[in-house]
């Protein structure tokens, strides 16, 4: 009753994975508080809840994913999900393991990528753009290992958990590794062989994003969250904490996943 | 090291977390797992009331839940979480499918533990006219008591280990903690510690199993 | 009360067909004492087990308290063997449970009231002599205190009908003894119908009506005890009363006894001749001289009887007028080892 | 052979302390065959066990073949038990193993070769009487049978001391014999040292050399068999060996035997006394008649013994003079009932 | 089912993985957790070894073991995984901590079956002289048989269940098959039928553990 006269406080329920994307809400959360918002995270360890939840009305909004995810996930699951703005990137970088340079690539050698389809795809493009393999339809994003037409070197790709790849490095000859990994692992963006390039189509494409409920774009806390969470203060605060394994790329999209515009 | 005030909370919030899952969950599939136990062992061939088909069903259902890798099984009976606690993420939702998957492990235990009975007193009881009700309550139960007891240990020692994954569905808990810290962080101070706050809870969970379980096995002896 | 007709028992056991029980038939009268014994291995038990239908027989008809047991229904079967109680070979107490919470047992499952279970429990722990033991469990007693327990649970519910399996086995005379005079007490209260399976000869004496003797699975010999006892038809039950076999030997006899030519007989005698001087008075009469060897007296329920080997010393014709005289009284007389051809022998020599 | 000094053994059985032992010593020697009788309860098996350590007992010490068993490392201990068969009460056998695997086992820790070992079982099968039943299981035998395969088990490695626990408790009178003869057998061959708890009275007066009465713990009364059953000292031996208490009552006499005012008397005696008609001789002597109400003749090993309840009739003081006759050949008297005050009160008279 | 063909021939080689990886680390999680639980039978207190430090340490590295959270178990050993078979990926290295995981679950499991064994029996082999190994070789492990093989029944399923985790380190199998196109590719009958095949699987090696078990317990009851 004391409080009567502040504005009512909204709880503003998040889903989001641990890094760094929960960080990056938290980071934000005084800044939120200062307008009557409660941003309360929820952290998932996992991919499909988040949308779930969401989608069932659990969550307000949820940040985790990229456009094309959500796209698969809306088509597969008749939900209708849609993105607000995106906050960052993380590029897939090609590290060394056994083998130290591209050049002497053995015959046969050995390449783990992470197990998940769209890490999958995204590191199997990767390794296409610097010409190890070919294939069948470079732009779709659910492409596998039986999707690879052209394998001069005969390269044995292993499919392993994103998280594991730093940890079993040493066992194979490269390693394609997620940056948010890379970085805990103790890599540096800057020892990847080959990455993902920070201004390219992928970190368009893959951008992660902010999901909310097909209606809930305009409602006056997503929009605060929006305003807030890519604000300069957020470039600030990625730039400064993850040394390049995260990008922030700050773009607005319409309700059909469609880029609008870039906010500065 | 910076964050470590809020670690020391986390770490405490999710030993409650896990205390709880754990707690409910053992108890739950002790409950349910039992009368499994108990339909698996009576109808089983050669027993008390053999029934070719209940035994069958009865295995194949434990079977079938025993089989599926748990990660599907929280996935597959989301709608029953649902359905049963109105949520499918946090600690309640994430104790659902704990039971599910626990209960027909437990159900297997009993199994074991009612086939060492000595039939030879179970007969006793029938000759006295029990019905298998009360040969079930009266003999059976009590008499594999120790062995029950060992098995709830067996279980919620790995439901402990199992709760990490409960992760996936924002359940919580240490093991979480240690995941998502130490697995995808890389913090590796962090899950030594979390690990050893479940060290120290599996060991005084077993130390009081064996305590209870010696208890009843030293009378009977 | 209790009618078994043509029952038949197999067992298999994978590499070989055990037949248990023959075509066993079997009669016990209401309030009867009714006692069977064998060697080891003849079939008691199983025949015992297949009165509460513990095991099923493969043919044949189970009637207890005029109710055919084959037929019955679960539920019911339960029902009619509250009314029996059954004292195990091995006991088979429940291990979990103390003294006491094994004589409640039954008294549970009749669902008697709790004050007078427990007044139960405490009469019946006197009975036999286990008072200020309730809350032992069975792995803390002694082989004949398990026994006694079993015994009490086999008695809490006041059975129509008690089968019991060497009930006295681990017990000592004295223990034995007080067993039995309970059984007889409970046998003159209630009425009780007990089938006994032991091999304590002097037990099926002191208190069973009628016996039955088992060899391989077959009832071959089926009588009042007296009768049996008196004049056994099978040579089995001979050798399980006897302490002679028919070359008196096994009887643990001095060899001499048999070497110098004394004739040896065993008499068995019912009734006032066992305990009367009769076998000196006939000696004395005959002018001979005879000396017990082997032999007791004791008494069959309340008659008096007896059984010795007796070696005779005199002439040949003098003794078989003194055994003459004691078989007009009743004796059952067997000759031993050569005795029997001497004496014909002499007979013939006679003639 | 074996000794046991000041032996003292407490179980707790968490709210009552149980004395099952209390500062009993004992001397069993080389070759000897020795009983213990009791009540049950008694102590008997807890005994047996501290022989071979099975029970390490609170106080006192343990020698077998003169090693001081609790001074022994564990290896040690273990190279003497094989030495040391033992029967026990409720047979403990393997049930996971067949009846000629478990009669291999201590073969198999004494590593017998295999041929000999093979051999052994077999001759120990036919011993028992279990030829034919090689590969059944514990579970599928009688009461009786698993007995027998724990006698052969104990049997097998020719042990120096044997142990049984009422080894023929589960057996009938014939079996029983064939065992006892065994045991006398290979007794006789091997010279091995027996020592048997029993509750059948029968059997220390065949096989047993010396007995020792326990009672709640104590060891009451030890000696010669035929002493200790000719003149019993304590009350505990009486009631364990006889049909009769102070009283005379239990002795399921014929309660009017007494009312009639009838001297009644309880007579033991040994050796040539037992057999031959002394008693008829010395009432026909004093000019009386008696009856003899209940008794037995066997013998104590080769020694013939008898006792027996005699009813007499006639004058009191002829009666007296038959029954010093009988004191004069070795006699123990005991007189019954009111018989003693009833002479006392005749010769009070006469003076 | 454009790629049903590719798939198929995927679950069959996905089966044999899973057969290989179940059926090795069974058998080593047995060979291991044996003499674990018998160490840990005869060290307890009141049993034949009785020892207060023997037992704790067992017990608290049983404990340790079962508390982890699997996935962190994983990662934890994996230098003893290279060390033991020169890798960390592949079904190989699954192997490892798959093993490593469930031995310590099976002594636990081998622990309860021992103390259900008849004491008397036991002291009856003690009374003919058989040392310490004597009555674990020909007492303990032939009296417990049913139960052990029940035990061993019990652990292969939870290895099948766990072997899904082990597509984490590239170790295939059906498990990881069914969690990576059905979980997170929402192929909806890629997960049924691999989940089909694990289940007949399961259902296989129940038969046969139910079989050996009663085969074992009919004889020595
Ligand atoms: N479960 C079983 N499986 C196979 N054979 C059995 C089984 N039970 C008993 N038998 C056999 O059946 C026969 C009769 O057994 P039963 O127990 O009736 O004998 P018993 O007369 O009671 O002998 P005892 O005096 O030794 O107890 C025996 O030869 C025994 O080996
Ligand atoms: N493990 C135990 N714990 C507690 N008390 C026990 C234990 N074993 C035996 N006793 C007690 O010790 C006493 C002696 O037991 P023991 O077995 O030696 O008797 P026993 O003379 O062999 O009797 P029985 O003839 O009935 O076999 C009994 O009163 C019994 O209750
Ligand atoms: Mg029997
Ligand atoms: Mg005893």
């Amino acid at each position: 009753a004391k409080h009567a006269k502040h504005k009512q406080t909204v709880v503003l329920k998040v889903g989001a994975v641990p890094t760094p994307h929960a960080e990056i809400l938290n980071f934000i959360k005084p800044e939120l508080a200062k307008e009557g918002i409660n941003l309360q995270v929820v952290v998932f360890n996992d991919y499909i809840q988040p949308n779930r939840a969401l989608a069932s009305g659990q969550l307000d909004a949820n940040y985790f994913q990229h456009v094309p995810y959500l796209e698969d996930y809306n088509k597969k699951n008749g939900t209708h999900l849609v993105p607000t703005v995106s906050v960052h990137f993380e590029p897939l970088g090609l590290y060394p393991g056994k083998s130290k340079s591209l050049k002497d690539i053995p015959d046969g050698a050995t390449i783990a990528v992470p197990n998940d389809t769209t890490n999958e795809a995204r590191a199997l493009l990767l390794l296409q753009s610097i010409g190890l393999i070919r294939l069948k339809q470079p732009a779709n994003l659910q492409e596998t290992v039986h999707d690879i037409v052209s394998n001069p070197h005969h390269i044995k790709i292993e499919e392993i958990d994103a998280a594991a790849i730093p940890r079993v490095k040493r066992d194979v000859n490269f390693a394609v590794i997620n940056g948010n990994y890379a970085i805990q692992a103790g890599y540096h963006i800057q020892d990847a062989l080959a990455a993902e390039k920070a201004n390219s189509l992928a970190a368009r494409t893959f951008a992660n994003v902010i999901v909310v409920r097909q209606g809930d774009q305009n409602k006056p806390a997503i929009v605060a969250l929006d305003k807030a969470i890519t604000s300069p203060a957020v470039r600030k605060f990625i730039e400064s904490h993850y040394h390049g394994s995260v990008v922030p790329i700050f773009l607005r999209y319409d309700p059909n996943g469609k880029i609008v515009g870039e906010i500065h | 090291m910076m964050f470590a005030g809020v670690i020391w909370s986390e770490i405490g919030q999710a030993t409650l977390e896990t205390l709880y899952m754990v707690g409910v969950s053992t108890l739950l599939a002790v409950i349910l797992g039992l009368p499994l136990g108990v339909v698996l062992y009576l109808c089983a061939p050669g027993s008390l009331l053999e029934n070719r088909w209940v035994y069958q069903a009865a295995s194949v259902v434990v079977n079938i839940v025993r089989s599926v890798p748990f990660i599907i099984l929280l996935i597959a009976i989301i709608p029953l979480t649902e359905w049963l606690v109105g949520t499918s993420i946090g600690v309640n939702a994430a104790i659902v499918p704990l039971v599910v998957g626990a209960a027909p492990f437990y159900a297997r235990i009993a199994e074991t533990s009612f086939r060492e009975v000595d039939p030879g007193v179970i007969e006793a009881a029938q000759a006295m006219g029990a019905s298998v009700w009360q040969v079930i309550f009266r003999v059976l139960l009590p008499e594999s008591r120790p062995g029950l007891i060992a098995g709830a240990t067996i279980t919620a020692v790995t439901l402990i280990s199992y709760s990490a994954m409960s992760g996936v569905i924002g359940g919580g808990g240490l093991g979480d903690l240690a995941v998502r810290y130490g697995y995808e962080r890389f913090e590796t101070n962090v899950m030594l510690i979390t690990t050893a706050v479940m060290v120290v809870l599996v060991q005084v969970l077993q130390w009081l199993g064996d305590r209870a379980a010696l208890y009843f096995a030293r009378r009977s002896r | 009360m209790i009618s078994l007709q043509n029952v038949t028992l197999t067992y298999r056991t994978g590499h070989r067909l055990i037949p248990a029980l023959r075509d066993v038939s079997l009669e016990v009268h209401a309030g009867e004492v009714f006692g069977i014994i064998g060697y080891s291995g003849a079939g008691k038990s199983t025949l015992l087990r297949c009165i509460n239908l513990l095991e099923r027989p493969q043919s044949g008809q189970v009637w207890v308290d005029g109710v055919d047991l084959l037929s019955l229904r679960k539920r019911e079967l339960q029902k009619q063997r509250k009314k029996i109680g059954m004292i195990f070979q091995h006991f088979h107490l429940l291990n979990s449970a103390t003294v006491r919470d094994n004589i409640l047992f039954p008294l549970r499952l009749a669902k008697t009231p709790v004050a007078e279970a427990e007044r139960r429990v405490a009469e019946l722990l006197e009975l036999v002599g286990l008072t200020g033991y309730e809350r032992h469990y069975p792995s803390q007693l002694s082989g004949g205190q398990k026994q006694r327990v079993a015994i009490a649970r086999a008695l809490a519910n006041f059975p129509k009908v008690l089968l019991c399996d060497e009930a006295t086995s681990a017990l000592d005379p004295e223990t034995t003894q007080s067993i039995l005079d309970l059984l007889r007490e409970i046998h003159r209260q209630f009425g009780v119908t007990v089938v006994m399976v032991t091999h304590e000869i002097s037990v099926v004496q002191r208190v069973c009506h009628r016996v039955a003797v088992m060899d391989q699975g077959r009832m071959v010999e089926v009588g009042r005890v007296v009768d049996v006892f008196l004049r056994p038809q099978a040579e089995v039950t001979r050798r399980l009363l006897g302490w002679t076999n028919a070359e008196g030997v096994g009887a643990d006899l001095p060899e001499q006894v048999f070497r110098e030519g004394t004739l040896v007989c065993e008499l068995a005698m019912a009734g006032e001749a066992a305990q009367s001087p009769l076998l000196f008075q006939a000696a004395r009469e005959a002018g001979v001289t005879c000396s017990i060897l082997r032999g007791t007296v004791d008494a069959i329920q309340d008659t008096p009887f007896a059984r010795m080997v007796v070696a005779w010393y005199g002439d040949a014709k003098q003794v078989q007028a003194a055994v003459r005289r004691l078989e007009a009284h009743g004796a059952a007389v067997r000759w031993l080892n050569k005795a029997e051809r001497m004496l014909a022998a002499d007979e013939a020599g006679m003639k």
